[in-house]
């Protein structure tokens, strides 16, 4: 962009001396690190950093490194790749995680998407009472109070935790799949509705013998 | 890898409800929603340790699915009034959107766990900073409150509040069929008309009403009362038959308070009591 | 070394994939890793992990990045750049928001309340496994091993340490704030334990065949 060869060189030469600072202090710490913070460190705009990360991630994914750099829970943070999972599990015995249970993820699901709310109301999604399953979930920590309802009862009102966005390897809730995504297709909104069906006329989508479902 | 048999356990109303519709969508090719009311009922039956949360839910949607099928058997629907349609499509639709949502968040708990497992393959660096720079860390326990700690100890410590002191979920359906047949006997006049509806007018909730209705069923099938309806959704017309009185079948009666009957009726109000 | 072509290209792979679990490996380590062990995950011969090790940190050297793979304690572990401390110091001084992870404090407040306790106990009452929980409450020197159950196993029981106390600015376990009535006995602990197992169960496991999906 510029015509000073100097300046050029002097912009590579801070470049490099950034990653290396990026990478020095993402290695140091326990969490990930936030992009402003490695901008008031390196002294430099919080864009280019992540410009920067970016360019450093590349780097290692191409060259095959053990690690990768991913940004998680709003920051950067080296982890081990994926594919050599069974390398490190051997290894690193205490890092697994207890199984969540099936019910314990769909209550989740319901804490991530519905936050903040209360216990009630997600036990009226789930036609269950969710009590023990909510307390499994603030043990590991992914989920925590958040407040009260300032309605009648002032229940308290539950969300997820940065461990969540942790374990999921998400960097924020905004990286959530949509829930949208998971809206029953037609089809299956046809066969329910045709479960239910009050009158035996037939709905006329559905005079057609056959299964709707492909 | 041999198909693998195994019991269903179905967590929710919801659940069992969405398995057996979506399931008669796969073996048939009509829905039929006489026979997901009847595999409901039965799959209801099989359950046999219920918890009381999940046995109220469970019933609560029986019960909707018996008015549906009720509904749909009728022969005609001319006379229905308009309040009464509205109703219907109501409480029809309301089922089908919880129904959704229960699916939808099924779903997306998959994802979730999905993602867990994929996250788990990898993992983050913990080992801090080496160690000149170690100690040089602020000590995470500094300024931090002991008052914190004890919230931290009474949020580990607390016991797990036992689910069966709940009083708000038992009060209102504290109803067996047994009682309700004692009592509408009290309440039916000999040789006298008397209004189903002013019969479940005092009771309590939708439950107690459903077990008033069961008690009502059960006296008409001992012949102790007989039962007429003069229009279509119209109100129940109970009379006391006198011969029946003293010949009410208690062993019949019995069943639907005792567990350990060998044929246990379709719809055990009683779960919801013990 | 080897005149045999088909030879050579095998065992650059085996290299490269050497190289990449040792990466992981010692990425994921909090301590150093002894080579013996990485021997035996890449199954080569010391000497071999050795090379590889030295190659690595020939690489990490020239291409100048912020990291460095040193031999330290009888194993290989990354430590930041000494070019580059002054940026983790400021780093580690200011910017790392130093905190214990939500599970970690609850244990910790477990171990300061019903000390001494075994590892088994902590778990039963956090239904999860405390393992690693453990080992950083006990690298940060919060919590020590203070005896042994005298009972069957011999389990390890644990305390904290004056450092806690100091820290908490606490003269003794005597000043902790009283945990009042309803703490359970090692009876409800047990009773819980069981409760937690039961309330974690009759969950079919998410492979189990659910509602078909549509």
């Amino acid at each position: 962009m510029y015509d000073d060869p100097v300046g050029d060189a002097t912009s590579a030469l801070r470049d490099h001396e950034a990653r290396r600072i990026i990478e020095a202090v993402v290695l140091a710490a326990t969490d990930p690190v936030e992009p402003s913070l490695l901008a008031q460190l390196v002294e430099l705009p919080v864009a280019r950093i992540e410009e920067l990360c970016a360019e450093l991630a590349e780097e290692y994914f191409a060259s095959g490194r053990g690690f990768v750099l991913v940004r998680i829970a709003g920051g950067y943070r080296y982890q081990t790749h994926p594919e050599l999972a069974p390398y490190v599990e051997r290894f690193v015995l205490e890092g697994q995680h207890a199984r969540l249970s099936g019910p314990a993820f769909e209550t989740l699901a319901i804490v991530a998407y519905k936050q903040p709310i209360s216990r009630g109301q997600i036990s009226a999604i789930r036609g269950v009472d969710v009590e023990s399953v909510l307390r499994t979930l603030l043990q590991r920590g992914y989920v925590e109070e958040v407040g009260r309802d300032p309605g009648p009862g002032n229940a308290v009102l539950y969300g997820t935790t940065r461990e969540f966005l942790e374990r999921l390897g998400l960097d924020s809730l905004a990286s959530l799949p949509p829930l949208g995504d998971f809206v029953p297709g037609p089809e299956v909104v046809e066969s329910l509705e045709r479960g239910l069906r009050v009158s035996d006329q037939p709905v006329p989508s559905s005079d057609e013998p056959g299964p709707a479902t492909g | 890898m041999p198909y693998a048999v195994r019991t269903e356990v179905f967590e929710g109303p919801f659940d069992l409800l969405l398995h057996l519709i979506l399931k008669q969508e796969v073996d048939l090719f009509e829905v039929s929603l006489t026979r997901i009311v009847d595999a409901y009922i039965s799959e209801l039956e099989r359950m046999e340790a219920l918890d009381l949360d999940v046995a109220t839910e469970f019933l609560l949607i029986a019960a909707t699915l018996v008015e549906l099928k009720a509904r749909r058997l009728l022969p005609s629907l001319e006379d229905v009034e308009l309040d009464e349609e509205l109703l219907r499509f109501e409480e029809r639709d309301l089922l089908l959107a919880r129904l959704l949502e229960c699916k939808t968040f099924k779903d997306a708990a998959r994802a979730l766990e999905a993602r867990v497992r994929l996250a788990d393959r990898s993992l983050p660096r913990r080992a801090g900073p080496e160690e000149p720079f170690r100690s040089l860390a602020p000590d995470p326990l500094e300024r931090v409150a002991p008052s914190r700690l004890l919230a931290a100890a009474l949020r580990a410590l607390a016991p797990k509040p036992d689910p069966l002191v709940s009083i708000e979920h038992i009060a209102p359906i504290r109803a067996s069929v047994r009682e309700a047949v004692e009592w509408l006997i009290a309440q039916l006049p000999e040789s006298e008309r008397v209004s189903f509806r002013d019969l479940v007018r005092d009771a309590p909730s939708k439950l107690e009403a459903i077990v008033r209705f069961l008690a009502v069923l059960e006296l008409y099938k001992q012949g102790a009362v007989d039962i007429e309806q003069f229009t279509n959704f119209g109100d129940l017309q109970l009379r006391r038959l006198q011969e029946g009185e003293n010949a009410l079948d208690a062993a019949s009666l019995a069943e639907w308070d005792d567990d350990a009957t060998p044929r246990p009726p379709p719809v055990r109000a009683e779960a919801v009591r013990e």
